[in-house]
């Protein structure tokens, strides 16, 4: 079976149905990129309409209820279906190189997570063209959002619903890669913080997910089907929803920070040409940072009337994280401290993340101060807090692991001069947009807002706000141009063009399909460096030549997401006529009907044969 | 690989010996698990107090768990560090959910 | 580019002064200048939270740009290789221990802070006024008076004032800025807070739980009077006539058009009895504002009354009769101005407190 | 391993669930899921916690339950539970006929209890009036129990499926990790059952 001979010229066809069936966890990657920055642009997009909403007072460029489908269509297409879509894109790309893995533990259910997620998505973003979208806010209260009219928010529902699987199974999936599969001599305290974070970000999303996903059935059976769960007239508690819409929502914020965390170590000790400082002690706070991360929901719901005893305990639960990510931003300085510094583009995000994210988590330990909250909350400066540890953490580690892994994943490396002005302009319009909103937010700019009143002395501060939302546009269409030249030009550029320390640098740019012709073995932390420092260029192998066991292609997880897509409809139209019950049937048919094909139908992949690794090695 | 494929037949019904023993742990398992059971319904049953056979029903389930998982599931065997690790976790995610639930929903 | 990392910095300290010093926000509405005692609790708690902050953020600033400017690769550096340090306890004993003597230092006056805001004790013998959100207006009931308005709460300077919040529809939250921090409104448990405002004025009110549509122009007022004019107010209060009629023509043609469309769902007395289903418009002379949000004037209630959706979108009030499908008044211009003549005269005392007063006054709304 | 030692039932280790990379990571990653599932029902436990006195003026639990019905689906579910723990002793003992026996009195197990539930359910729609839009504990229970019903279809399915798909070529080292962990599933399944009937129905009538 040799599908080695490389494959250069492909129909368009054949290509994509390859991406369609593809089990390949670094083509996953790509799709998962492509996918999420596409929501980014959109998200950006609602966020531009949003801020020129409010340039002016009693500005009516966009009607109330209009907006309010704006903001919560800002907020959920930006955390569902970028950042997250787009953390799952390096950990597809990275982590099973950085671990010496020839894939995933579970292929079939990469990929089916990737098309949860995309039909999800696209799901959720139906509502725009029948009627309206999601308009009770990403946090969807109950009962403003059991009670909104029309379809928009069980859209939202059934939306997360779907992509929320695909993300829990990708959660699934990368812990059991990280347990099972590293290469010999990969023990857990070599493993690159990059993939210690996506470790525990996985294991995060595991326990938050399942709460998200009740949430969820529950505002449906609402809904949909006339349950009483948030209705006071029922005997109902729209306060349940909070709760678990926070249990779920606040580990969320970390794993969309930890892996953020990772990125900037990765590049942070590459570029200052050591290793991490305090690698142990980092490793214990990503892990306290994740158990922590559970004990802290209700600082989201201090005014809601939960009483001084709980408003208290969530206070401190919830400043006690300033302490392991303190850890984390000292480790870091001192990485630097002593390093010879080199500032690419990668290195820039990473020099700019370090103040940004903590100003962000300063104000986050403000707002946790529960009677200080009592006037944060829900205003501007939670807007601002908010904006600052998720763009400037999160939005700023992607752009970085961007630029750093795009070399990696595509063989061709980003310009670097377009690089840095994209970073400058969206620096600066982030600062300028953000910053000013800690003021609007205590002048008593309340989030959420359609318009402001004239005269209310918050006009100059929303107006600075719009221009930098703008510059950060400008920088995004950089980075878009960028893109595009680049690939372009399409110069091509070595295994390890940075002079790395991880493993995923000491095989080709892209890697070959099976990644690792023998599997390395690793012999301490930062492993490529390691042999570096002992004159060697690449990894000593832990076995000789051997057949690869690869996993077959399958187009079930597609036809598995489409069902389930059809049967969402279904279950949204048959509030209105029972006969959309047959969509339903149909759906759910398609989408068991492949289980259970996937299920009868053996699937012990093929092998790679020595012979034709050996041959290729020879050409 | 800890399990070779390929076993002395001697191994093997040592083996087997062993899981026999362990068969039988499982049967006196059952047995006090149907025990237990019994003793919840009966004391709601008996309309005894309120206070007291909350608890007392309360232990038996978890006790009855906890037979489920290390007896029935195995979780005692070596190899089941990290399921014990991730699935204890989730049990204390669990707990802090019903904890608030409970008791922060109405006042 | 090192200068252009100092020049963000000075920048940006430098707009941080000019924000405290000159722009606190607009008076009575921001939660920068407190007025009242929850305001100062939770600022006293900013205050000294963002001084930490403040030390926290020169440290780490310090550090960065030393590293950042001393550790820069030179040119011939290139194949320099740093010592590859693995740690050092020291410095990580003393960067966990520092942040949780400092997270003290702000968790201690919090707590005190929450248990204080959330102090029941004197309820009792306070005035105790029930506070209802409806999308997109306010319904306030003085328990002990019997007496009930909507909109504008009027209470005593230096009183402790009790709210026991409830919604009608969907979570609400109650904010005065100036004078308390916020509370949710909901509509299965009742939640209490006290204000106390420690000079009169007329305070901006924002409903802060996202409530649909027109929640950004769920404005209302705190009237904070002296305890003499509450006194009279509330006697005032207590003597509105749901039988009162029209003094002038104009007027009391106004008056027969309000008993034909209006009537049955706004209340013209203030008396408690009257079931909660639109705002109450006793008292209406003395608003400060029309919907909360509009200057008081004739020609915007009569915009309003004319176009109600308009201005507030999606309110309840889109469902009266005399609307149309397109939510214009079906009573012709002239009409409703009667209507409006009718409104502006009814008062529970003769002229405005002397709050509402200087507020129109500052707000420019002679007319 | 290849696919042909995989699919050789001739040799089977003594822990034929884990002896693939395959094996360990469907062992492994059965039991994290199985983690988030108890966050899953946790959050359905503590909802019907909270809700299971508004009753709304209608039908409470003190009226509603029975013991009698809950008591032997309690029964059936804890056998069927040692059952299957039979079932994977004969895997181990690599006696395909006997563990296929023996899974077979599970699943049958499995529909007793079912069926009960069906008719518990039915029983209150149409004795009582009381469905999941009678009031928030109406919604509640259905929800929390009906979630649980739903994994025991589901786990039958899965049963099922694999006996099907297997009958004729017997146990080897691609299919013994699939009944391993639908068996554990199984498992859970009761634990979860365990708490429903302590919760539910014992603290629902006393
Ligand atoms: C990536 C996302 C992310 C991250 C990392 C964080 C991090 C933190 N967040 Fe934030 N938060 C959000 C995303 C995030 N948050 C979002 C999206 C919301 C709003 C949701 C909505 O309502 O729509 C929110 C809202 C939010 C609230 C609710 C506010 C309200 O609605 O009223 C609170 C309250 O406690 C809070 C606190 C914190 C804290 C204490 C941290 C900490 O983890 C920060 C820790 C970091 C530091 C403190 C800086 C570095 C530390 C040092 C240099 C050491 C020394 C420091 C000290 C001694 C202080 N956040
Ligand atoms: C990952 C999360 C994330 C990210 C990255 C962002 C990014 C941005 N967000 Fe926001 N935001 C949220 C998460 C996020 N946000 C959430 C959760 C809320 C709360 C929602 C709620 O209340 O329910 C919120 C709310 C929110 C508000 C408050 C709305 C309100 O309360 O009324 C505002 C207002 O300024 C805002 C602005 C912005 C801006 C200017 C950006 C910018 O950084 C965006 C920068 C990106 C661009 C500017 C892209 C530009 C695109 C192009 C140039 C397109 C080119 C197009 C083609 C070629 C086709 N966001
Ligand atoms: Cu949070």
């Amino acid at each position: 079976m040799s599908t080695l001979v490389a494959t250069n010229k492909k129909s368009f066809g054949a290509t994509l149905w390859d991406y369609l069936t593809t089990v390949d966890h670094k083509k996953i990657a790509i799709m998962y990129l492509i996918a999420g920055g596409f929501f980014f642009l959109v998200g950006g997009l609602e966020a531009l309409a949003i801020r020129w909403q409010l340039v002016q007072p009693m500005n009516d460029f966009v009607s109330a209820g209009f907006y309010n489908e704006l903001i919560t269509m800002h907020g959920t297409t930006m955390i569902f279906l970028a950042a997250m879509p787009l953390i799952f894109a390096f950990m597809n790309a990275v982590v099973p190189l950085q671990i010496g893995a020839r894939d995933v533990a579970f292929p079939f259910l990469n990929s089916l997570g990737f098309w949860l997620f995309l039909f999800g998505g696209i799901m959720l973003n139906v509502g725009w063209f029948t009627g309206g979208a999601a308009d009770a806010g990403w946090t969807a209260y109950a009962p403003l959002s059991t009670t909104s009219p029309g379809e928009g928010v069980d859209y939202y529902v059934l939306g997360l619903q779907i992509s929320g699987a695909g993300t829990l199974m990708g959660g699934i999936n990368f812990l059991v890669t990280i347990v099972n599969m590293r290469a010999p001599g990969m023990t857990y305290m070599r493993m690159p913080l990059f993939t210690w974070t996506a470790f525990v970000a996985s294991a995060l999303i595991l326990f938050a997910f399942p709460a998200l996903t009740v949430g969820l059935f529950l505002m449906m059976f609402d809904r949909l089907f006339g349950a009483g769960f948030f209705e006071a007239n029922m005997g109902g508690n729209a306060v349940i929803w909070q709760h678990l819409f926070w249990i779920f929502g606040h580990p969320e914020v970390y794993i969309l920070a930890l892996p953020a965390f990772g990125v900037f170590s990765e590049i942070i000790s590459t570029f200052s040409k050591k290793r991490l400082f305090g690698y142990t002690a980092m490793v214990f706070a990503t892990v306290l940072i994740g158990f922590l991360g559970f004990m802290v929901w209700a600082h989201h719901m201090f005014t809601v009337g939960m009483g001084p005893a709980a408003n208290s305990i969530f206070a401190v639960a919830t400043m006690a994280i300033a302490v392991p990510t303190g850890i984390k931003i000292f480790n870091w300085l001192f990485t630097l401290w002593g390093g010879s510094i080199e500032i690419n583009t990668p290195m820039l995000w990473a020099l700019g993340f370090i103040p940004t994210f903590t100003l962000g988590g300063m104000t986050g330990v403000m707002v946790a101060a529960a009677s200080a909250d009592y006037q944060f909350h829900d205003t501007y400066f939670v807007v601002a807090h908010f904006h600052y540890v998720i763009v400037g953490g999160v939005v700023f580690a992607l752009l970085a692991g961007l630029h750093y892994w795009w070399p990696k994943m595509f063989g061709t490396i980003l310009d670097d001069k377009l690089g840095k002005i994209t970073f400058w302009f969206f620096f600066i319009g982030f600062h300028l947009t953000f910053f000013i909103q800690h003021f609007l937010g205590l002048m008593g700019m309340p989030r959420r807002y359609w318009t402001y009143l004239e005269n209310q002395g918050l006009d100059l501060g929303n107006l600075v706000s719009t221009i930098g939302a703008f510059l950060m546009g400008v920088g995004t269409i950089f980075l878009l141009i960028n893109i595009v030249k680049t690939t372009m030009k399409n110069e091509r550029v070595g295994g390890d063009p940075w002079d790395a320390r991880t493993l995923e640098w000491a095989i080709p740019s892209p890697p070959p399909f099976y990644n690792f012709k023998q599997l390395p073995l690793v012999r301490g932390l930062d492993p490529l460096w390691v042999e570096k420092t002992e004159g060697r260029k690449g990894m000593t192998p832990a076995e000789p030549i051997g057949d690869i066991h690869m996993p077959n292609n399958s187009f079930l997880p597609f036809v598995i997401s489409v069902g389930l897509f059809i049967a969402g409809f279904g279950f949204i139209y048959q509030k209105h006529d029972l006969s959309w019950l047959t969509l339903i049937f149909i759906g759910m048919g398609i989408a068991l009907g492949a289980m259970l094909t996937r299920s009868v139908k053996d699937d012990i992949g093929y092998h790679i044969h020595k012979e034709d690794l050996q041959k290729e090695a020879e050409e | 690989m800890t399990d070779k494929v390929s076993e002395t037949s001697q191994q093997f019904d040592y083996e087997k010996q062993k899981r026999k023993e362990e068969m039988k742990q499982q049967v006196i398992t059952f047995a006090l698990m149907i025990v237990f059971t019994l003793i919840s319904f009966a004391m709601v049953l008996a309309e005894l107090d309120r206070l007291f056979v909350i608890p007392v029903i309360l232990v038996l389930a978890a006790i009855q768990v906890g037979f489920q998982l290390y007896y029935f599931m195995h979780m005692s065997h070596k190899g089941h560090e990290l399921p014990a690790l991730m699935f204890y976790g989730g049990v204390f995610a669990a707990f802090l959910t019903i904890l608030a639930l409970v008791v922060l929903v109405w006042w | 580019m090192k200068d252009w990392m100092g020049k963000i910095r000075t920048l940006s300290i430098f707009s941080f002064l000019v924000m405290v010093l000159t722009a606190c926000g607009k008076d009575n509405l921001t939660a920068l200048v407190p007025k009242g005692y929850g305001a100062e609790q939770s600022f006293n708690v900013i205050i000294i939270s963002i001084l930490v902050m403040i030390v926290v953020f020169i440290v780490v600033m310090a550090i960065y740009i030393y590293v950042v400017l001393k550790f820069r690769r030179k040119k011939g550096q290139e194949d320099q290789i740093p010592v590859q340090t693995e740690g050092n306890k020291t410095l990580e004993v003393v960067w966990t221990v520092i942040p949780i003597l400092l997270l003290i230092i702000i968790a201690v006056p919090t707590i005190a802070s929450t248990y204080d805001l959330a102090d029941e004790g004197e309820k009792e013998d306070s005035i105790n006024v029930n506070v209802k959100g409806m999308q997109f207006w306010w319904n306030f009931e003085y328990a002990n008076e019997e007496v009930q308005t909507s909109q504008e709460l009027y209470i005593p300077v230096d009183q402790k004032v009790y709210l026991n919040m409830l919604s009608g529809d969907v979570i609400h939250a109650f904010w005065v800025p100036s004078i308390s921090g916020k509370m949710d409104v909901s509509p299965e448990n009742e939640n209490t807070m006290y204000i106390q405002a420690f000079e009169e004025g007329v305070y901006w009110g924002k409903c802060t739980e996202f409530c649909g549509d027109s929640h950004s122009l769920m404005d209302f007022k705190i009237v904070v009077v002296s305890q003499e004019e509450y006194d009279q107010w509330i006697d005032g209060m207590k003597n509105t006539d749901p039988e009162y009629t029209a003094q002038s023509a104009s007027a009391q043609e106004g008056q027969q058009l309000f008993n034909n469309n209006c009537i049955s769902c706004h209340a013209i007395d203030a008396s408690a009895t009257n079931p909660v289903i639109a705002p109450n418009l006793a008292d209406f002379d003395n608003r400060t504002m029309i919907a909360g949000i509009e200057h008081y004037s004739k020609e915007a209630l009569v915009d309003w009354i004319m176009n109600p959706g308009e201005i507030k979108p999606g309110n309840g009030m889109m469902d009266a009769e005399y609307l149309d499908d397109e939510g214009m008044s079906t009573i012709s211009e002239e009409d409703v101005e009667k209507i409006a003549d009718f409104l502006m005269e009814l008062k529970a005392t003769d002229e405005p407190v002397d709050s509402v007063k200087d507020f129109r006054e500052q707000e420019g709304q002679g007319n | 391993m290849s696919e042909h030692d995989v699919l050789n039932p001739k040799h089977m280790p003594h822990n034929p669930e884990k002896a693939t990379l395959e094996g360990k990571n469907k062992f492994i990653g059965f039991w994290f899921f199985l983690g988030g599932e108890s966050v899953l029902f946790a959050s359905l436990f503590g909802t019907y916690l909270a809700l299971n006195d508004s009753t709304n003026g209608g039908k409470s639990s003190e009226e509603l339950f029975g013991l009698e019905l809950v008591f032997i689906m309690t029964m059936l579910l804890l056998t069927s539970s040692l059952t299957s723990v039979y079932a994977m002793y004969h895997m181990k003992n690599n006696d395909f006929k006997k563990m296929m026996v023996w899974l077979g009195i599970t699943v049958a197990l499995g529909l007793g209890f079912l069926c009960f539930e069906l008719y518990e359910f039915n029983h209150y729609i149409h004795e009582y009036e009381f469905t999941m839009r009678s009031s928030a504990f109406g919604s509640a229970f259905y929800t929390l129990v009906g979630f649980h019903g739903g994994h025991v279809v589901f786990g039958l399915l899965w049963f099922i499926s694999l006996m099907v798909r297997n009958a004729k070529r017997g146990l080897n080292l691609y299919n013994a990790p699939k009944f391993y962990i639908a068996s554990l599933y199984w498992h859970f399944i009761d634990v979860v059952w365990v708490f429903i009937f302590t919760v539910v129905y014992l603290m629902g009538v006393l």
